[in-house]
């Protein structure tokens, strides 16, 4: 299945990426696809990052969908 | 009694807060209330140059339609605007407006209220803070969800 | 840090809200709020044709002054805009302002929170609605101090 | 003792003037100057009105002084 993956703020600037869209053998979680990602991306560090599935914030424990796209962001600072 | 209407606003262009007022008006609401979160010079005892806001902009506005509709279950409500600036800010500048009419002066004071706390915790923007020192992330607030 | 200003506002012209929210935003205050006042029409199941906003000025004008000693005395705010209109107001139009900078937005939001509650019991005003069936003295609120 | 008295809203069309200017022999209250002028003019009805002296809202046993501006109003309905 594939999923697009977007990176903001900080973690735009560790994956040296905003946006990667990848293939995947079978159904992960957030967190698998968080700790595959950290594997590929030498700096890359999510820990303490939020996700969020098609513009809602999921439990990183969330199982993806063909065609998500699964976004990874520091904690929000906006206002 | 006109339906009450949600305007979602994310732009890099100076916000409208006027406009915004004008839009929530309505004769059949007698209260407007409003909130607007401007760049704050000096922050932490430094002069701040400009902020940067980084925000993921479809997502702010599916969370301000998750947050109007939080709004409208808790109190009466006429129109309600919800506005975030992204881009460069300097001090001074309007990076956030929350403008509820209803009839009741407390629930358009309350959306406002409940509205920015809502805001911090759910809109998906980062401030990049820069002073004449550093520049720096400002720290974020995580309880939107689970972090990894 | 600037010198925290009053600025009170008594008037049978317009209310210049942009005006107040202007006045009142300051890079050092990071929050800005505002509540206005509509004239409401249909008020009660009828349409209103207008309000006549009686006043005695001198005194608004001094129980502005104790409105703003007492949120100050509670509430740490920056600059503070009181704005009450007088006169012929169709509906829709705006009849009471308070835009308060400050800090800390609960600071600022319960300034207009307070401030709308303590002008509805402070500030010597009468309102005479005009509707197409009937003319009335507004029933008031007698709460600032004891009657006759 | 000469003090000014002013009425708003229905109880200056009731007492048909907005402004009085009145010697009075003695120290009075402000209730007692109610009184008095509820008997000068037919129609003026002063219980339930709110009194203030110089601007400020005052008890009516408040006494009045040289000079004092009396204010009779009703119960407010600003906002």
């Amino acid at each position: 299945m594939t999923v697009q993956v977007l990176f903001f703020a900080s973690l735009r600037e560790a994956a040296n990426t905003r946006e990667l869209h990848l293939s995947l053998d079978s159904p992960v979680s957030a967190r698998a696809l968080a700790n595959q990602l950290e594997n590929e991306h030498v700096g890359l560090e999510l820990r303490g990052a939020l996700c969020a599935i098609n513009e809602h914030y999921v439990h990183p424990d969330t199982l993806l969908s063909e065609g998500d796209t699964v976004a990874f962001f520091p904690p929000v600072s906006g206002g | 009694m006109p339906e009450p209407k949600n305007i979602f606003v994310v732009s890099s262009e100076v916000l409208d807060i006027t406009g915004y007022m004008t839009e929530v008006t309505d004769p059949a609401y007698g209260a407007v209330a409003s909130f607007v979160g401007t760049v704050r010079s000096p922050n932490l005892g430094e002069d701040v140059l400009y902020i940067d806001y980084e925000g993921y902009e479809a997502m702010i506005k599916t969370q301000m339609q998750v947050m109007a509709d939080e709004l409208r279950a808790r109190l009466e409500l006429g129109h309600l605007v919800l506005a975030h600036r992204l881009g460069r800010l300097a001090p001074g500048e309007a990076s956030i407006a929350i403008v509820a009419s209803s009839k009741h002066r407390k629930d358009a004071l309350l959306a406002c209220q409940t509205g920015i706390d809502r805001a911090k915790d759910l809109l998906p923007v980062w401030k990049y803070e820069v002073n004449p020192k550093s520049k720096t992330w400002v720290k974020g607030n995580s309880s939107a969800s689970t972090p990894l």
